[in-house]
């Protein structure tokens, strides 16, 4: 990997946000690090995507996607840490999501959670899930293919 | 003392702005005020403010420097 | 894709294992394919890998999978029956597993549930997960650095 | 008549192969009794029998061609 990529990639694990969709590229990034953990015996992976929903006759095309960089940094180290206290077997946690156009199809979301077994595992991703969508500071507005747009609570 | 004001999702389409500093604002509620008159169709939406990316609930005093966001609901994911 | 690699991955769909451990490459497969559903909202996926576990002092270096392959297409086909009877908002179930050889850090399980909405994709693949470790007629052994060997059940 | 009977796990460590085939067999039962004459340590394992991969709990006859497996619990994952 050259240097560019992982210095991309370093400030996606540190920072939690990415400029578009979640690539293949970058679910591959995280998913071969996982065999470093010889200790894991489950991982767990939730990806968000963005769908293709009709509204009033209207189809979705895109989601854009806004977020607070800085609190969602603050809200996202709470939410591992969170995790980590009520799941003793969990060895680590990834998020990355999505900020700007991710089109119809695209992955916004993607969690991993890895732990000593697949129960804490698989629980702690879901919680994980919840709470992201409980406590990051993300907006989105979906986007119609007649490029009108309506702003999603 | 001056403090920046940031404004999200659809507070930033209807205020035509992502940021805007005050000056000489003393609490939350004077801000909320000072808010409302530049932008009067924020009271139609619902949002909480956030005090140097923590969440308030309470109505602090602002100090020079200060980062306030207004926040509708989040929608991850 | 190349044909014959087109071909190994068309078997491993239809017939849930594959000689060895799942790689990236198949990974990869399966997640490039998700973005076609585009009513699809949520992708829950579940990872087995195989743990460098300390028994007796001796450490596991690998796992030796075999398995009864006709029957392990009957049940698996069954397991996605179930899911998509029991969930109605799930769209497609993925699975592969194992046979033969894989060692520690390397993944044995792969399990993908798509579906409109995130509670679904996570409760079904959790699901999904407990059925294949009740119902696949597969087998283990712990393979130790010094090659002796434990059967696991 | 003739029966395949397959050993899985274990069950082909301890009687040294993966398969057998026994003629002349009439029940799941009588197959056991064969089973253990052939290889006495089997009884010191825990399996249940599948017939034409499905699982039986009961002693159904067999027939010609049909397949039998031994198989001790799953441990797959």
């Amino acid at each position: 990997m050259n240097e560019l990529i992982s210095n991309i990639l370093y400030a996606i694990v540190m920072n939690y946000l990415i400029n578009g969709p979640v690539t293949q590229n970058i679910m591959a990034h995280f998913m071969e690090k996982m065999g470093e953990k010889t200790d894991s015996g489950g991982h767990s992976v939730f990806l968000g995507q963005v769908r293709a929903d009709e509204i009033n006759g209207k189809k979705v095309k895109a989601i854009e996607y806004s977020a607070y960089g800085a609190m969602v940094k603050v809200e996202a180290d709470k939410i591992k840490e969170t995790i980590l206290l009520q799941f003793g077997d969990v060895r680590s946690i990834d998020i990355v999501h999505s900020t700007g156009i991710v089109k119809a199809g695209e992955i916004s979301l993607f969690v991993l959670v890895s732990a000593g077994h697949r129960h804490q595992a698989i629980q702690a991703c879901s919680k994980a899930v919840e709470l992201i969508k409980e406590k990051l500071p993300v907006w989105k507005k979906e986007i119609f293919e007649d490029d009108s747009h309506e702003w999603k609570h | 003392m001056e403090i920046k004001v940031l404004f999200f999702g659809v507070l930033a389409e209807v205020t035509g702005t992502n940021c805007k500093h005050y000056r000489e604002v003393r609490s939350i509620g004077d801000l909320k005020h000072r808010i409302q008159d530049d932008f009067p169709e924020v009271v139609h939406y619902n949002y909480r403010f956030s005090l140097n990316d923590e969440i308030i609930n309470n109505d602090p005093k602002l100090n020079d420097g200060d980062e306030v966001a207004l926040m509708p609901p989040f929608a991850g994911g």
